[in-house]
Order: C-alpha cells, then sequence, then structure tokens
C-alpha cells in the first residue's frame, strides 16, 4: 500500500470521517452531505487535484443515493472516491462546480439519469435522452423490459418463434 | 418495355453504392470487406460519402432512439431506387440490447428492410453474400422496399412518432413522474 | 469647316443646364440625362473620320485656337463610351439615388470633346471638367461619409494628375509654340531619336495624369474607394468610359514613340515599353490578388477594373499591330462586360440594400434575368468562349508571346485564372447558395431595368461570336497610327499571328453539345425540386442545429490558403506611401512657407539662388 | 459536307466518353491491383452510369440543371477542336488558349451548379477547386508558352505537326523540363492524389459532388470522364508528338494517365496551401528554366 494512501486515511479519520483503503492505491471516504464541499476543497488542496468522474448508485433498500466523486492524485498515482449518502425521496444536492467547473456535465448527466437535483448547476437540461417523459431509466424502480416491451410493441409470435424473454433476476 | 426494365435493374444489381450508417459494432466488419482480403468492390459496391450519391443503406448494428432519427432523415435523402440492409441481430430483435429502454428493437417498423443480415457480428462472408443475394433480389425486381414505404408511409410515419415524438409516459400515469425541471 | 463637331460638346452642356434647374423633380433629371444621351448618340451618326474644326478663341487679347478633329481612334471611343451612357440613361431612369444627372451631362460634354479636341488647352480644360463633375459624383454614394472620403482622396490624385499634365503642356507649348497635340507628337517623334530622356521626361509628365485616370499601379489606391463609394449608377460609367480616356490618352502619344532607335532596347522592345508593360502586368496581378478578399463587392469588381486596364496597358505598350488591337479591344470588352456588372451590381444592391457578400446569397431565384446577366458578364471576363471577353484576352497572350515574353504571359494567365476565382466568390456570395430569409420579398428589377440587361446579354454574346463588328473599326485606328493591320477575314474570326479562332464555329459546336446535353438530361429518369433548406447535413435538420440561411452560407474568408500564401504582400502599403508622401509634402510646405515669412534676407538669398537657376537652365535650354 | 461535321462531332464526342469512361475503369482496376485486390470489373463505370441515370433525381432550381448539364457540355464542345491521330476536325481552328478558355467554361458551369443547392460542402469543394486551379495553372502556363515560342505557333494542329520525324523530336525528349512541369501539373488537373482536396470525401462530403444523385452525378462522371480524355490528349499533343492514328493517341494518353495513377495509388493528400506552395516551387521552377531555355 502506497504510503501517502495510508497517511491520507489517518488524516480523514482523524477529521472524524469514515475512510478506509481499497487497495494499495485507492481509498474511500464517506462523507455527509453538508461536508462535501470543505472535504472536496480539503482534497483538492492536498493533491488530489484531478476530478475523473461523477457516478451515481441507487441503493433502493436503503432508500439512499450514493454519490461518487472520483479524484485523482497524479503526483502519487492515487485514487480518492468520495461519498455521499442521500435520502432517495428528497433527492438534492448543492453542486460542486464552484471546486470543479467541470463538475456541471457530470450533474447534468445525473440528474438526467437519477432525478438528483443539484442546487447552483445553472444548466440542467435533458442531455441524452430526446423527450423523456418518464421516471428517470437509471433509477432501480424503473421496469427497462416492460418500458422496452410497451414502447417498441412487443408481441409474442409463436408461428416464428418468437417468445416473450424471461426476466432475468439479480440476486 | 419490361426488358427495359429488365436492363435497368441488370444494371443496378451491379453498382450498389453504399451509405455505411456507423452506429455499432458492425462497421468493424466492413473495412476488412472493403479491402484485399474480400474486397466487395468486386460486386461494383463502393462506399459513398452522402446519402445522395447511395443506393444501398447499411445499418451496422443497434440504433438507439436518437441515431433512429437522423437514420431516417438520411433514408429519406436517398434517390429511389433504394435499399436497406439490416446488418446482425440488433436490427432484427434488438439483441443483446433486447431489453434497453432506448434502442430500438425492430428496423423494419420504421425503415423498409430489403434484407437482413444475420449474426452477431456477421463475418465479411455473410455480408458478400447479403449483397449477392440483394441483386438477384433486384435483378427479379423483387426488392421493392422504398416503394412499399411510400405506400405504406402513415404506417411507417405512425411507428416512427410512437417512438420519436411521445407526449405522455410510456409507463407511468403523469401524476407519478417524479421529475424536478 | 464641320461645325457639327462642336455641337457634340454643346449638346450635353445644354442638356446638363436644364437638368440643373430640374434636378429636384427626380424623373425629369433622369429624363432631360437620358434623352441628352440618346440625341447626342443621333448626332454622332453625322460625324465621320476627318472632319475637323477649329475656332479661335480671343482671351485677354491672345489668340488661343481650339480645334477639333474627328480621327478613327476618337469616332471609336465616341460610339461605345455614348451608346454605354445612353443604356445607363435609359437604366437609371428609375435610379433613385443622389446622382445628379446635370453632372453626368457634363462628363459627357467632357468626355466628347476629350475624345475629338486636337489642342491641348482644349484637352486640359475637358480634362478638367470630366474630373471636377466626376470627383462632385462621387459624393453622392449611399454611405455619405465614405464617399466624402473616397472623393476627396480622388480629388488629391486627381489634382496630382492635373499639375503634372499642366506642367507637361506648359513644357510642350514652350518648346514649340504650339498647342495643337498632332503637330507636338509630331514633333517629339522627330527628337526622339536625338534626345530620348527628354521626351520621356515629357511624355511621363502626360503619362502620370493617364496612369492616375486609369488606376494603374501605383496609382491605383483612388480606385478602389471611388468605385465603391460612388452612386451604384455612376459606377458603371466610372468603370466602363472613365477609365478609359487615360488609355484614350496613352494611345495619343504611344506613337511617338519610344519606338524609335536611341533607346536601349530589352527582350525585343525599347526599355522604357518594357518597363511600362511591366506595370500593366504588375497592376493586372495586384489588382488580381487584391481583389479575392474584398467583402464589398464593389470593391472587388473595382479592383477587378484595375486589374483589366492592366492587361490594356500591357497590350498596348507593346505598340506591334496584335498589341494595340488587342489593347483597343480590350478597352472595349471591358466597358462592356464591367459595365453589364456593374449595372447587375446596382440592380442587386438596390434591391438588397446592401454592398456586403458576406449579407448576401441565393438571390437567383428571385432575380433570374440580373443573374444571368452577371453570369454571362462574369463568363465575358473570365474570357470564356464565346462571349466577348475572350477575344481579347486571347490576343493579348498572342501579342506577349510573339515578343517573347514568357514570363509576363504567365503573369498575366495568373491574373486571369485568379480572374475566375474572384469572378465566382463574387457570383457565388450575391447570387448562389443560400438566400436569407430577408431577401424572401426581393423582387427582379423593373421592366426599364430588364430590357438593358437583355441588351447588354444580348451585346456581349453578340460581338463575342462576331467579334468583326469591332475588330474592323480597331483595324482602322491601326492602320492610322502607322502600324500593320491584322488580316480581316470573316465576322467572327479573331486572328492572331499564330493562330485564328472563328468564334462561330464555337458557338455551333457549344449549341449542339448542349442541346445533346439538355435531350440526355430530359430523357433520362425524373428529377424533382427541392427548397433550399433540403441539403445533405450527416444526418441532422438544420433546425435542430438553430442554423438559419445565412449561417449555412460559406462566403466568409472563401480564399483563406490563398490568403496565406499571400499575407506577406499585404504588409506592403501603397496607400501608406502616399499617405507618407502627403505628410512630408505638408511638412516640406510648411518649411518653405518659413522662408518667406521669416527672414527678408534668407528670403532675397533664395530669389536671387533662384534666378540663378533660372537663367542658367534657360542658358542651357 | 456540314452534316458530315456534325456527325463526326458527335462521334468524336461519344469516343471521348467511351474512352474516358474506359480509362476510369480501368484506373479503379489497376488501383486494385496495387492495393492487391481483385478489383471490379473493367466496364464498371459504363454500368455506374447507366444505373445513375436510371436513377430518380432531386434538383434544386434552373442552375443547378444548367450548371451539371454545362459541366459535360462544354468539355464536349471542346473535344472536337482536338487533334487526335488522323481525327482532327478543324486543322485551322485548334489553338490551345481557346480549348483552355473553352474548358474553363465546364468548371464554372458545373461550379455554379453546384453551389446553387446551397450546400456550403459543396461551395468549400469549389473554392478548392479554384484555388488548387490557381496552383497548376502557372506552371501549366509556363510551359504552353515555352511551347509555343519554341514550335512558333499556337495551334495545337501544327505543334503535332512540329513534332514530326520520329521519337527525338517530340517535345517530351526537346522540352523535358517542361514535359516533367506539365506531367505534375497534369496531375493536380486530373484531380489525383496528392492533388485531390477539392474532393476529400471524409472531410467536405466529397465537395462539389455532395448534394449530386442520380443523373446529376451521373453528369458530374461524364465531365469526369472527358475530362481525363481531354487533359491527357492536349498533353500527347504537346509533348508525345502527337499521333498517327487514334489507336497510337489512346496508348499513349493511357500511359500518361497509367502514371498520375500509379502516383495516386500511393500518395497522401496535401494541405490545400501546401499544395498550391508545392505547384508553385518544384512544377513552376522547372516551367521557368523551360522557358528561359527556349527564350535564351
Amino acid at each position: 500500500m502506497l504510503e501517502s494512501v495510508e497517511k491520507k486515511v489517518e488524516e480523514l479519520k482523524r477529521m472524524n470521517l469514515e475512510a478506509k483503503a481499497l487497495g494499495d492505491w485507492q481509498f474511500e471516504v464517506l462523507v455527509p452531505r453538508e461536508r462535501t464541499a470543505e472535504i472536496l476543497a480539503y482534497m483538492k488542496a492536498t493533491g488530489y487535484k484531478t476530478f475523473i468522474h461523477l457516478a451515481c448508485v441507487d441503493w433502493i433498500d436503503d432508500q439512499e443515493f450514493e454519490l461518487v466523486y472520483n479524484l485523482e492524485n497524479y503526483d502519487e498515482k492515487a485514487q480518492a472516491l468520495v461519498k455521499v449518502r442521500i435520502p432517495r425521496n428528497k433527492p438534492e444536492m448543492e453542486s460542486m462546480m464552484s471546486i470543479w467547473g467541470l463538475c456541471q456535465v457530470y450533474e447534468r448527466e445525473i440528474h438526467e439519469f437519477f432525478g438528483i437535483n443539484f442546487i447552483g448547476n445553472p444548466n440542467l437540461k435533458p442531455f441524452f435522452l430526446d423527450e423523456w417523459l418518464d421516471i428517470p431509466p437509471l433509477r432501480k424502480d424503473f421496469d427497462t423490459l416492460a418500458f422496452s416491451q410497451e414502447l417498441f410493441e412487443f408481441k409474442e409470435d409463436e408461428s416464428h418463434g418468437i417468445k416473450a424473454p424471461k426476466r432475468i433476476e439479480y440476486k | 418495355m419490361s426488358e427495359w426494365k429488365d436492363l435497368t435493374n441488370f444494371f443496378r444489381g451491379r453498382s450498389f453504392w453504399m451509405l455505411h450508417y456507423c452506429t455499432g459494432c458492425g462497421a468493424m466488419e466492413l473495412p476488412p470487406t472493403m479491402t484485399s482480403r474480400w474486397d466487395m468492390e468486386r460486386f461494383g459496391v463502393i462506399p459513398m460519402a452522402t446519402p445522395r450519391q447511395a443506393d444501398i443503406l447499411l445499418v451496422t448494428g443497434y440504433l438507439s432512439l436518437k441515431s433512429l432519427k437522423r437514420l431516417i432523415y438520411t433514408y429519406e435523402q436517398m434517390h429511389a431506387p433504394k435499399w436497406v440492409l439490416g446488418f446482425g441481430s440488433c436490427t432484427i430483435n434488438g439483441g443483446v440490447y433486447w431489453d434497453s429502454y432506448n434502442v430500438i428493437e425492430r428496423l423494419d417498423k420504421y425503415l423498409p428492410v430489403d434484407l437482413y443480415i444475420a449474426g452477431c457480428m456477421p463475418r465479411p462472408e455473410a455480408i458478400l453474400d447479403s449483397f449477392k443475394k440483394l441483386r438477384e433480389l433486384v435483378e427479379k425486381g423483387e426488392a421493392k422496399g422504398y416503394e412499399k414505404y411510400v405506400k405504406n408511409y402513415e404506417w411507417y410515419k405512425a411507428n416512427q412518432d410512437r417512438v420519436l415524438k411521445r407526449t405522455k409516459p410510456v409507463l407511468q400515469k403523469p401524476e407519478e413522474v417524479t421529475r424536478s425541471a | 469647316m464641320n461645325s457639327n463637331i462642336i455641337w457634340l460638346v454643346f449638346t450635353p452642356l445644354i442638356g446638363s443646364a436644364i437638368a440643373a434647374i430640374l434636378y429636384r423633380v427626380k424623373f425629369l433629371d433622369r429624363l432631360v440625362t437620358f434623352s441628352t444621351f440618346a440625341i447626342t448618340l443621333l448626332l454622332l451618326f453625322s460625324v465621320h473620320v476627318g472632319q475637323s474644326y477649329t475656332f479661335n478663341l480671343n482671351f485677354m487679347g491672345k489668340i488661343i485656337p481650339l480645334s477639333w478633329n474627328v480621327t478613327h481612334l476618337s469616332i471609336f471611343m465616341l460610339y461605345i463610351s455614348v451608346a454605354f451612357g445612353t443604356l445607363l440613361t435609359f437604366y437609371s431612369l428609375m435610379d433613385k439615388s443622389r446622382m445628379k444627372g446635370f453632372l453626368l451631362l457634363l462628363i459627357l460634354a467632357a468626355n466628347n470633346w476629350i475624345f475629338t479636341t486636337n489642342d491641348m488647352v482644349g484637352f486640359f480644360f475637358a480634362w478638367e471638367l470630366m474630373g471636377w463633375a466626376s470627383i462632385v459624383s462621387v459624393l453622392g454614394g449611399r454611405d455619405e461619409n465614405s464617399s466624402r472620403h473616397a472623393a476627396l482622396y480622388y480629388a488629391m490624385m486627381s489634382i496630382a494628375g492635373s499639375y503634372s499634365m499642366f506642367f507637361g503642356v506648359f513644357t510642350l507649348w514652350k518648346l514649340t509654340g504650339s498647342l495643337s497635340i498632332s503637330t507636338n507628337v509630331a514633333y517629339l517623334s522627330s527628337i526622339v531619336g536625338m534626345h530620348p530622356w527628354w521626351v520621356l521626361g515629357i511624355v511621363s509628365l502626360f503619362f502620370v495624369t493617364f496612369m492616375i485616370k486609369a488606376g494603374i499601379f501605383p496609382f491605383h489606391t483612388w480606385v478602389p474607394m471611388a468605385y465603391a463609394y460612388a452612386p451604384d449608377t455612376f459606377t458603371p460609367f466610372l468603370s466602363g468610359v472613365m477609365s478609359k480616356y487615360g488609355i484614350y490618352g496613352m494611345l495619343l502619344f504611344l506613337p511617338i514613340s519610344l519606338m524609335e532607335k536611341g533607346m536601349p532596347a530589352a527582350f525585343g522592345l525599347p526599355w522604357v515599353n518594357y518597363i511600362f508593360m511591366w506595370i500593366g502586368v504588375t497592376t493586372a496581378v495586384v489588382g488580381t490578388v487584391l481583389a479575392f478578399f474584398q467583402d464589398d463587392v464593389k470593391k472587388l469588381f473595382a479592383y477587378s477594373s484595375f486589374s483589366n486596364l492592366g492587361y490594356i496597358v500591357a497590350a498596348i505598350s507593346l505598340f506591334s499591330s496584335v498589341g494595340v488591337t488587342a489593347g483597343i479591344y480590350h478597352a472595349f470588352n471591358h466597358l462592356l462586360f464591367k459595365g453589364a456588372l456593374f449595372i447587375t451590381l446596382a440592380a442587386v444592391i438596390s434591391r438588397t440594400g446592401t454592398s456586403k457578400m458576406s449579407e448576401m446569397g441565393g438571390l437567383w431565384r428571385k432575380m433570374p434575368v440580373t443573374f444571368f446577366t452577371f453570369f454571362i458578364g462574369i463568363a465575358s471576363a473570365a474570357g470564356i468562349p464565346p462571349f466577348n471577353g475572350f477575344g481579347s484576352k486571347w490576343l493579348i497572350y498572342q501579342a506577349m508571346i510573339k515578343q517573347h515574353l514568357p514570363f509576363a504571359t504567365v503573369m498575366l494567365f495568373l491574373a486571369s485564372t485568379g480572374a475566375f476565382m474572384y469572378l465566382f466568390k463574387a457570383f457565388h456570395s450575391v447570387f448562389l447558395g443560400q438566400r436569407s430569409a430577408r431577401y424572401d420579398n426581393v423582387k427582379e428589377v423593373p421592366v426599364v431595368g430588364q430590357i438593358v440587361e437583355y441588351l447588354l446579354m444580348f451585346a456581349m454574346i453578340f460581338f463575342g461570336v462576331q467579334p468583326g463588328y469591332i475588330l474592323k473599326p480597331i483595324g482602322a485606328i491601326v492602320s492610322s497610327m502607322g502600324l500593320k493591320p491584322l488580316p480581316t477575314m470573316a465576322n467572327g474570326y479573331v486572328t492572331g499571328m499564330f493562330s485564328n479562332v472563328y468564334v462561330p464555329l464555337i458557338s455551333w459546336s457549344l449549341a449542339i453539345s448542349f442541346t445533346v446535353g439538355f435531350i440526355l438530361f430530359f430523357i433520362s429518369a425524373k428529377h424533382k425540386y427541392v427548397s433550399q433548406s433540403d441539403n445533405y447535413t450527416a444526418g441532422q435538420i438544420p433546425e435542430e442545429w438553430n442554423l438559419t440561411p445565412e449561417t449555412y452560407q460559406f462566403s466568409w474568408k472563401f480564399y483563406e490558403p490563398i490568403e496565406g500564401i499571400f499575407a506577406p504582400f499585404f504588409r506592403i502599403k501603397i496607400d501608406g506611401f502616399f499617405r507618407g508622401l502627403a505628410n512630408w509634402t505638408a511638412a516640406t510646405s510648411s518649411a518653405i512657407k518659413e522662408i518667406f515669412v521669416s527672414n527678408a534676407q534668407i528670403y532675397a538669398f533664395f530669389a536671387v539662388a533662384g534666378l540663378i537657376i533660372f537663367v542658367i537652365a534657360g542658358w542651357v535650354a | 459536307m456540314i452534316f458530315l461535321k456534325l456527325l463526326e462531332g458527335i462521334g468524336v464526342g461519344l469516343l471521348s466518353l467511351t474512352v474516358g469512361l474506359l480509362f476510369m475503369g480501368l484506373a479503379r482496376k489497376i488501383t486494385a491491383r496495387i492495393q492487391r485486390r481483385y478489383g471490379p470489373p473493367v466496364l464498371q463505370n459504363f454500368i455506374d452510369v447507366f444505373k445513375l441515370f436510371s436513377k430518380q433525381s432531386i434538383s434544386h432550381g434552373f442552375a443547378f440543371d444548367l450548371g451539371l448539364v454545362a459541366g459535360v457540355s462544354a468539355l464536349l464542345a471542346a473535344v472536337v477542336f482536338l487533334p487526335m491521330g488522323q481525327i482532327n476536325l478543324f486543322p485551322h481552328n485548334s489553338s490551345l488558349i481557346m480549348i483552355i478558355y473553352l474548358m474553363t467554361m465546364a468548371y464554372l458551369g458545373m461550379a455554379m451548379g453546384v453551389s446553387s443547392s446551397g450546400n456550403p460542402n459543396a461551395t468549400i469543394g469549389v473554392a478548392r477547386a479554384l484555388t488548387m486551379m490557381m496552383g497548376y495553372e502557372l506552371p501549366f502556363a509556363a510551359v504552353i508558352f515555352s511551347v509555343y515560342i519554341f514550335a512558333k505557333t499556337g495551334s495545337l494542329t501544327n505543334i503535332v505537326a512540329a513534332q514530326g520525324g520520329g521519337f527525338l523530336n517530340w517535345n517530351m525528349v526537346r522540352l523535358p523540363f517542361g514535359f516533367l512541369a506539365a506531367e505534375i501539373a497534369l496531375q493536380g488537373m486530373l484531380g489525383e492524389k496528392p492533388f485531390d482536396m477539392a474532393i476529400a470525401p471524409a472531410e467536405i462530403a466529397s465537395g462539389p459532388m455532395v448534394e449530386l444523385g442520380g443523373k446529376y452525378l451521373g453528369f458530374g462522371m461524364l465531365q469526369h470522364a472527358v475530362g481525363i480524355y481531354l487533359e491527357t490528349g492536349i498533353m500527347v499533343d504537346l509533348f508525345l508528338g502527337g499521333a498517327s492514328n487514334i489507336w497510337i493517341f489512346v496508348t499513349k494518353q493511357f500511359e500518361l494517365f497509367f502514371i498520375a495513377l500509379l502516383i495516386n495509388a500511393v500518395l497522401p493528400r496535401f494541405k490545400i496551401e501546401d499544395g498550391v506552395k508545392f505547384m508553385w516551387k518544384v512544377p513552376l521552377l522547372l516551367g521557368v528554366i523551360q522557358a528561359l531555355i527556349v527564350v535564351l
């Protein structure tokens, strides 16, 4: 494990955050929503200058969305995952555009696919999907098979051997 | 007059100018088909730069709703007679994207497909075979997709509008949609 | 004694007076102008070669003989200028600009005077009248500020030219005691073998004036400004007719000529002619290159005029029978096609209200007659057979090659190819491409304008297919200058030194091949017409991109790659040279003023020194 | 008599179309062989043209129609003045400059047609083609005028006649620098690589041809065919001593075209300004050297 990663994890733990190393060069840190801006600014100031990606995970059993800010430190060759959990019934989050202007695009995308509202982002217009009127498609409660069958008019046809596909259950 | 038609069909079948709509992985199969290993120019098939010049439209792979719109626009800019070749299982039934909310399943609901090439992806041999098959169909005067499209334009248009110009949610009722502006 | 010659001068003057009274009523003003032009054209039929008239003007006790003499050249120039003027004034009947008819008539009077006079006083006076009337005419342009600036610049250049000519006239008068042009030219011809440098100096004084008026490099700087900012219906006259005064003057003095022995030769030409030829070639190339990058369509064609005059100068400077024929022929052709182009531009500008090419486009559906006139105009200007510009360009190449001047010919060929480029740029930017929505209601010019356009189209094709009608009078001019005229064959032939071109044959060939082409076009499968926005756009519909016709029109930075190649040459500014000269003159004049106002002793010193110089000069002379 | 000339003229036009299309087919075949492919049938281009004329098409208005027809017709009108072997319809009227200016009409027509469609790609292609034209016309003009001065005549018939009497009298041997310069200029004239910026399919969607389909594209192809015939024909008359009969003439044309083809098969594309600069450096220098040799 990289020494700097170890150090960073210790440092973050001292700041009352849940942090743990995930591998030799990667660690994650769980941040409460109201401290996100502070921690991200801190990370940026201490070497993790590059914002790579913003991801979102829909933990439907916990009724929570998890936003993952993926940061990179190219000097140390280390990576940080800053995770923020927000409640699913009130999907709201502060925009991090003041720290990385690049966040604008990712937040716009997350808004489109998960319906999370980013406060302070000026442009959250739909980006990929044309004329989307259903619930955001990457939420776990969105039934994509049913949607597909409904929209594209799937019909079973025994004579041509077209059968309804089986739903795959993930465990 | 029928001899004249046969003659034109004979020439048309031997000079397919192709517009390849490279959406998916199928585009990868075309370079070997064009170059020295398989050389489709033997059959008079050469790639063209714009739909105005092309005779056949090769849809190489899955089509998202967004690219379907462009494909229809492209198809309508081509000059008759024109033919559509559906390429790989994605154009037949959606392929691996069978349950995707944003990838269409059957291309021939929206455009008149004259010939499907099965496979995921089809090999260059299959592509060459399809050209030969299409040539036979054209010579017999059976490949009439463009006429079908004109004749059944309302049906095609309705299908296109159903997926491209949605006015209400597909699954949910409007009040259920929780979506902030 | 043929007094009908001076009526050529008086009729326009009378018309001018009437028009000046009526100038507030625009239509009457235009009508009087047109009728005067038409009457002058009719009067011309009574004027014949060889007629002359003399009138002794008693000016404060001195007898100044004013004489008129009609030569082959003058009758030719009179016919083409007055006929074109008549056409132009007929077109101007519906003109709404601030152009004043009486000024045009003053220019006509001067025009007739210049082309017929045989005395230098009359020539100088008419030259001044023409100059000042045209300067005031330039003031009436659409953009008041720019046209004022352009007129001022033009006036400055004109004044410089007038001084130069005045000194020339004065020197000649002092030398020979005669004011007759033909006498003086004969005198100069007789002494050129002994004193080539003197003759060169005197002739240069006149040539500077002519070069300024014709806008030859390096005196071209006023041309683009004056042409671009003059009233739209005056520019055709400015470019078509008025630039030819310079050429006419040069043709008067060329026979002197510098062809006599005693001058060192270069490449089979007297070196003065050789240098003059290169000035012409430079003019042609510089004009072409500058024309590429203009956005103002009138400016573009102003540079084009400038370039074409370079052709003419290069041709006549050879002073061979082919060269002079080609030069005069090109002068006529240039008058016709450039006049037609500027008239169509006036039509377009009157309908669109702009002369910026980047703001136009796609007008061909709305103005088909204008479009076709413009099309034939640029085909002529590019020298495409069977239209009228072909014969003269072809003859110019023949003349150059006969003198074994391949490099100059190649440069002229470059100018010709370049001409095709900028002509197409103008053609595309004005008429082809996407039409902006604000021109949806643009209409074709009124019937009067259309008649003129049809006539011009007819003339461009007719004189292209039947060059003999022009080449025969030019043959007479050439032989009157003491050169062997080109053999005249049937009307359709253009005969050069190396080969002939029978233009009607080309026309027939074209007619048959077009017929075949259209037969093929109509028997093959059907086509249907679509709107201008139905374009291939990589699958995207232009509205989705928020594309408007204006943004979808390619007319800005049309020849950017070429611009990069020529960029180093753009740092040289001829304009800057003249500005520097003006500043220098101002500084010098104030320094000289110091001499007179500061100290009586210094003044006396300079006066004595000047006297001594005069005495010595007189003794030497 | 006139009727006979008319028939001959039409025959010459058909001949030039046939030979041009055949050359294009051979070009595809040879290029394929260089790339180790089998290649299309030699007559593939005839099939293509026939198909194109049988297709329906769209037009952008009468200027579009007129322009495309003018593109072929003006070249066909020019080709009858070209002396080719024993076929020389108008021996007293074959001025080279006249033929070149007549060809310009075809380019003007084509440019007008495609630009009136309102597609900016087409206009960009035309602007590139004209820029390139400025590049290659300059060395070509230098060569033409050298030949003029050398042969003391401007008529192609006489230029051919002056080269009679064996291989050593050909201008190719007499004026080697000029021939090289003209050969490079020919590459630009034919629009072959490395000078094919005008029809760059990947950048500007085949440039001038972007809006052409059906018979309009057919006219475009025919124009290219006649263009090949005319340009190589002029070169044969200028440098290869003409020919005694049409078969030798076409063979000589094909030799020139074959060289252009080989260069085309192996070279990538110039940038437009580099293309013009190249033309104004190497071939122009050669042409100027030739002109100097001729004049001095």
